[in-house]
């Protein structure tokens, strides 16, 4: 396990790699300053991180927080991050993916990992737009967003990954919103120290794309559940929050003690793979190639 | 025809085929009599005809058992049991002359024109009589046991030990006995039905450190040989009994099987965790391979050493799950975007498929990169007599890895260190000094994403400087038969066996030929090739597909002499070509 | 050098750059730059290099216009104007003597000093005046137009139709005022700090029937033009333009463009479309290309006509998204598993573009399986002019398609009848009488899956037959200059603008060249490539790519003569080549 | 569209190609019969139905049941069904999915038909395992089932599609029981005759590979909704029959009057996509073209 660094020096700086390039207002830095406040909150160090990120401006995250990072292919986050967890579940793994990466090209693995109860935690910097790839509508867009792919505004329903999430079986789901720094803070904090699938979404807004969502318009929408300490293990309050449909209601909405996919299917949990010396084991072999005699 | 001929006295190669439907128990018999014959000292070889269908469709298994090393069936069967009267009419043809027939009920009359007056049919009652002494069609299977062990002049006792190994650990002491009933109720019958001048002497050796495996089992050895702790896949024929044989024995180890999703959550999931640190790998087949594309080149950019075993099967797209063939050579040296160093071994052996895997983990870790163990259903489900151990020694060679304390020495640690041979020093998470990004966009040393153009050509250049580099340690081709041969031969995989055969066939007759086994596709050994093809006036490529890949590839890398007459030899059947058909070919080709 | 010698009177060939950031709107002025050169009569090309990133990094844009057709730019340039100082460190050493540097702000006192001592540096301010007069520094773009009409001697008036064209119909009368006062500010300030000596005085043509726009969007005008009316696809970069100006567009031919979750499905979806009758579509770049693999091998399978435009951008993996490459020319070719038939065509021009995707669906449904029209970014996304109409006329020929009424005659319809030439008549769901299933199985005439190993011989080679047949109807490659000459040049795609420019250097000095366009890329011109090459000495395969794979797919698909040398001139940083690399290359291979 | 058959031949065998060949007893029967009969009543033709199959022993549906048929890819039913919808929406499109089909591999494009509200019915034939592989586990394996491809019994969450059906927006939900065929029959005449995404799931055992799961197994755990007639469009009821679990609710789940994503994006409905006549149509052409210069 890495070193602790020094006490002196355990601000957020100690997550810094780079100064960030996203456009300046964009919802991203509230969730970096989060991110970074969180870890150092619960005195983490950047070497027992892994940030894997999506491709989308939230991808680029891993530039600008100083951890172990892994960028991958768009909407492949999950699976990336569970082969790391599985491999030594010491390492904080935090996926990063965007409400297209996560939602759309690969809202398949995060519902399977869900189902797992795979010990990492996804957050989603839902800006309801592909912003990379210059404005087309994303799964989470709200109906009739009018975009370069969908001139005619969109007709599908906005999907939620927290609906989803809770009925695959995710033991932890929460919301956050940008704007609210603090509030994420309190709910990193939280996913962080989940031990099970923990999935964050975080409204974010684009200022480049989507000139809907912005920080006035979730103002007036939101409404902050009182507490993250206390939360009910209950499905059905959660989904009647996840269908409110005047109302982003921010906070924990579901949270579950189970055993995680780790726990469960690893034979030695102290033991990482990752740090399994290997040698040839002739002999072991050997007495397997007997059955075959 | 010379084949006959060469078919010699025939208490030395034996050819039984059973057939039947799919859900007849064809395979288990099968399996059972090749391991049977397997324990009686001799090289049993099996060759599984089966359709994708869970029920209902005709099914063959042939079991070959030979006093000399063998590797695959012959087209000629010796003893034929069939189950219906459709097998018969499907498989008679194939009987040598003065083989045997038994058949369940009254089939036997029915034996087609075609086949050679030699052959005696005989009807043999299996279910009627598995049905009235034990309740279960399914008996019928345990009584053929007996049956061909008495015909084969077979000892009863090692038999005995095979049937309680197989039912005892999970079935228990009943049902063994059962079992044995039913063998022993199919020896007598054949006793009463089957003519003493027809019975075979199988003698029996006591030399027995031989192991009867498949491919995709020798495939999975190597890999917990190798140190290999994760494996992700997605089930798939023929792919599926590799990672299903470790599911159980891998914990052992203190590693882990996952089936996942799909086969983007696959080798997505082993990148992870080889990046982590461990030695992962997925397998699968066509299909899965198409979909494996993007994360292949995703581990090529971030250099992350993983291995994924392809078995083939018939395609394009779902085409004869069952079925092999060689139809997806070239999928893995071009199939993904962009360009990245990437190795494609070919095993052609069961001992091959163990060390070709240890190989494959040994060769990602040097390369930093994707390794694909590229096997073929015939060799990956058919079974495959061979020496004990399946090798000697191994070792585990995990590259440039930097320990915790060298990566603390380190200044600043860069992960895409530029080196003289490419190949950067590497760490995983969770080492303080050695935090690092790996980045799926074109980077710099330090794993920031650049779009320099001269960054790019460094990295580019890097990358590809690696497979120059770690070419001493590529797994060599192998030649047989003598360098000044007229003909010339070159295929890979599974033809290996019985292009050998074939060439055991034309060396009887006084014609030499030699035989270039590929063994590494990729990078292709084009100098060795070259040097094979040295003063050769004939060559043919031998492989199991229709366009004709492995020629495309060597056409590709090699320039052949214009003295040169090149020819292919294709078979795109769903099957396999058998020794005489490669002996046949290579006779018109060159003659 | 010579190259200098050969830019001949400045006023028939000038090169402007713009330098910024993105997110500096250079971009947006390059292309009214661009506009208002092609409406002055003048051929505009351009060229762009902008970071795959929202905001911050480096950006270029060079227009070109020349009074001859041109199909690309240059390296040097006449006209430079820098909105900072790190673009003037970039980019001056590819400054022209005699070239103009305007530049915002105080930056243009840092000249770096490899910069030719005839180079006249400019302070002129833009953002402040922009802030001041208009309230936003994003007005600096107009300011810039103006300046630079004034420094290129052009008129207003058609460049203030082309600003209330761009902004009426999105904006309003408001806006295009204050757009056009600031093209007078700039217009103005130009005449205030140019020196009169250097302005250009660029003449007016009145023949305007060109047009100027990127292949993207020729593809798209293609798709319509085919009458393609199904489009589904998952945005990516370089490809996401094609489908984006469809999408408003398309309705009013009753069809419709979807974005959809995946490329998985996103190719299985236009599939399914065009299995029930639809001309449908899909594009992509390198990695959805990876993801398509599957979905492409049942196309195949199938026998569903399908077109999939691939635009290459910098691989592997994520690469360099908005950079261009060709390093996924045999990804199509032999990516996906199993064989089947299959065509990629490869345009080189706009009209080309327009021309082969409308070829595409015509082939696509005479082959009944996929076709995929293979781009770069360069041509994708860079604007070229070229005359109206892409082309004068077009046919849509559906290939072996039954009526309703045909298929009430047919006895029993059998989707995949074994006919001579392979191609079996199709037919949609909804008919009557014309009940049938198509199966990605392997299967017979009427679709059923069969796993006999003759039906799997006679559709393996009905299908490969189909490609032999539609053979006469695929796009001949075209081969340009003397068959006589003595350096031959092979090459595909986005490279034939450079490769013929090059060759116009080499006239001039005396040195004869041919190039052999590749057009369509699968089936390979073997024939034709071979007679291209009867008699010549020297060949170079110009390819945008590290590992030369055109040279690869050419070595496996053509002998060549042991007395052809062949060299490949790659270039794999992130740009195409420019003719000035091109024919330095080929002077250099070619001595 | 097709002509009407003749009156008198108007029974299930209209709609049969081959004798089938599952195991006897396979659950898959129930499914076949349910749906022929289905079709019958509602006085449908093979020639206007297109039926739609993933890879698995779901599979071979469309060589048994006559109609127009296509077997593609495994995990791709629903996009390809949702392409053949939108260019001939007078055609009934049915995907027949299996669990391992539609919630392994394909579950991606099930929950975006879903909130596209494409207009297709999806019969999943759920018997819990991958059959066609000889019996893996499948997402809807009972928690601790043991096969060849997890020996050590799963520790997963079995997932329900129509949870997440139903969150990501789907009108019509509802379960069948291959046992249950009159039952089957009614919910598959309400899905064909509903407007917009249908999904229903039939538990359906494998005789051969899922020896928990059985018809006896099933019989006394399900409990049959009264009606199929007058169903509620209510989410939180549905959430509360589907997170039962001492029971398996059977019937209409959901369901909700909603324009179909075909009506929505479809220029004219009336004039299908597949049915347009293709001319060069120069003159259109020309006029974009003209915006070029
Ligand atoms: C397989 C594949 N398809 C498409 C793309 C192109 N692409 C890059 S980012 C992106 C969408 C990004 O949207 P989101 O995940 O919401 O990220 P954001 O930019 O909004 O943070 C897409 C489609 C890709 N990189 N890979
Ligand atoms: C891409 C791909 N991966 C894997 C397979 C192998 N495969 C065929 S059927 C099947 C699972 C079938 O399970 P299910 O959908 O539940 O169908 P069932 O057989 O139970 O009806 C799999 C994994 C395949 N055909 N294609
Ligand atoms: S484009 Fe949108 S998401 Fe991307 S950096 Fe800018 S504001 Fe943020
Ligand atoms: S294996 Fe199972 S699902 Fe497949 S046909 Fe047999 S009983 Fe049915
Ligand atoms: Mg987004
Ligand atoms: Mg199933």
């Amino acid at each position: 396990m890495p070193i602790k660094s020094d006490l002196a020096k355990r601000n957020k700086d100690l997550f810094s790699r780079q100064p960030p390039t996203w456009c300046p207002g964009c919802g991203l830095y509230g969730i970096l300053e989060a991110l970074k406040r969180a870890a150092v909150s619960l005195e983490l160090e950047p070497a027992e991180i892994v940030v894997v990120t999506g491709i989308g401006c939230h991808g680029r995250f891993p530039n600008y927080f100083l951890s172990y990072g892994f960028h991958g292919l768009h909407g492949r986050v999950v699976p990336v991050a569970s082969g790391i967890k599985m491999v030594n579940p010491k390492l904080k793994v935090i996926g990063i993916s965007g409400d297209g990466d996560a939602y759309s090209i690969g809202l398949n693995h995060l519902l399977h990992a869900a189902r797992r109860n795979s010990n990492i935690l996804i957050i989603v910097p839902n800006n309801r737009v592909f912003a990379l790839t210059q404005g087309q509508a994303s799964p989470t867009s709200p109906r009739g967003f009018v975009s370069i792919s969908t001139p005619f505004g969109t007709v599908e329903t906005p999907l939620d990954g927290l609906k989803l999430a809770l009925g695959a079986g995710a033991t932890f789901i929460a919301r956050g919103f940008s704007g609210e720094v603090d509030h994420l803070v309190s709910l990193f904090k939280a996913g962080l120290s989940h031990s099970g699938f923990a999935l964050i979404d975080v409204l974010s807004p684009c200022i480049t794309y989507n000139k809907i969502n912005t920080y006035d318009w979730y103002k007036k929408r939101i409404e902050i559940l009182p507490s993250t300490e206390e939360v009910a293990n209950d499905k059905e309050q959660a989904w009647r929050w996840l269908n409110r449909e005047d109302r982003f209601v921010l906070g924990i909405l579901y949270m579950e003690v189970r055993d995680s996919f780790e726990q469960l299917i690893l034979s030695d949990s102290k033991r990482a793979i990752a740090h399994l010396e290997l040698h040839p084991e002739k002999e072991k072999v050997f007495r397997l190639m007997e059955k075959f005699i | 025809m010379k084949i006959e001929a060469i078919k010699r006295a025939e208490a030395i190669d034996v050819s039984i085929l059973i057939g039947g439907k799919a859900g007849d128990g064809v395979l288990f018999t099968g399996n059972i009599l090749a391991r049977l014959l397997k324990r009686y000292g001799w090289w049993a070889v099996t060759y599984r005809d089966f359709p994708s269908n869970i029920r209902g469709e005709g099914t063959q298994y042939v079991i070959r058992a030979s006093l000399e090393p063998i590797e695959n069936c012959r087209e000629g069967v010796d003893i034929f049991l069939a189950f219906d009267c459709e097998a018969i009419k499907k498989h008679a043809p194939r009987l040598n002359k003065g083989a045997l027939l038994l058949c369940d009920g009254a089939d036997a009359a029915i034996l087609p024109t075609s086949v050679s007056s030699e052959v005696v049919a005989i009807a043999f009652p299996l279910r009627q009589p598995a049905k009235e002494k034990f309740g279960k069609e399914l008996y019928k299977n345990m009584m053929a046991i007996g049956a061909l062990s008495y015909l084969l002049g077979l000892e009863v006792n090692p038999l005995e030990d095979i049937v309680r190994e197989l039912f005892f650990e999970k079935k228990g002491e009943a049902v063994v006995e059962t079992n044995l009933k039913a063998v022993y109720l199919g020896y007598e019958l054949g006793q009463k039905l089957i003519p003493k001048n027809k019975r075979w002497f199988l003698p029996r050796f006591t030399d027995n450190r031989r192991m009867i495996l498949m491919g995709d089992e020798a495939v999975a050895l190597g890999a917990l040989a190798a140190g290999c702790r994760f494996f992700a896949a997605y089930p798939i024929c023929p792919a599926s009994e590799i990672w299903q044989w470790l599911a159980p024995r891998i914990k052992d180890f203190g590693g882990v099987v996952v089936q996942v999703e799909d086969e983007l959550a696959a080798l997505n999931m082993a990148i992870g965790a080889a990046y982590a640190g461990a030695r992962a790998m997925t397998a699968t087949s066509g299909p899965g391979a198409s979909l494996m594309m993007e994360a292949f080149s995703l581990a090529g950019m971030i250099e992350t050493p993983v291995v994924i075993a392809h078995v083939q099967r018939v395609g394009p797209s779902t085409g004869l799950p069952t079925k092999t063939q060689q139809g997806d050579l070239l999928q893995w040296i071009f199939g993904a975007h962009g360009e990245f160093p990437r190795i494609v071994l070919a095993p052609g052996s069961i001992e091959e498929c163990f060390t070709f895997t240890v190989s494959a983990f040994n060769l990602a870790e040097k390369l930093q990169g994707p390794v694909v163990i590229l096997l073929d259903l015939d060799l990956g489900q058919n079974l495959r007599t061979t020496h004990f151990p399946l090798a000697q020694d191994w070792i585990i060679d995990r590259g440039k890895l930097l320990s915790a304390d060298e990566v603390a020495k380190n200044k600043e640690y860069k992960r895409y260190l530029i080196t003289e041979d490419g190949i950067s020093p590497r760490t995983f998470p969770g080492i303080s000094g050695g935090i690092h990004l790996v980045e799926s966009v074109e980077h710099g040393e330090n794993g920031l994403r650049s779009e320099d153009p001269e960054i790019r050509k460094k990295m580019m250049e890097k990358r590809m400087r690696k497979l120059l580099s770690i070419a001493p340690n590529l797994i060599p081709p192998i030649i047989f038969g003598p360098p000044e041969a007229e003909i010339a031969v070159i295929g890979v995989g599974s033809t290996k066996g019985p292009i050998l055969e074939a060439l055991k066939f034309l060396r009887e007759e006084g014609i030499q030929a030699k035989f270039f086994q590929v063994r590494t596709l990729w990078p292709f050994p084009t100098r060795e090739v070259s040097e094979f093809l040295q003063g050769t006036r004939q060559l043919v490529i031998v492989e199991n597909n229709y366009t004709g890949q492995l020629l495309t590839l060597l056409q590709s890398q090699v320039c052949f002499s214009p003295n040169l007459k090149v020819e292919g030899l294709r078979k795109y059947l769903p099957d396999n070509f058998t020794p005489e058909e490669i002996y046949r070919g290579l006779k018109q080709l060159c003659q």
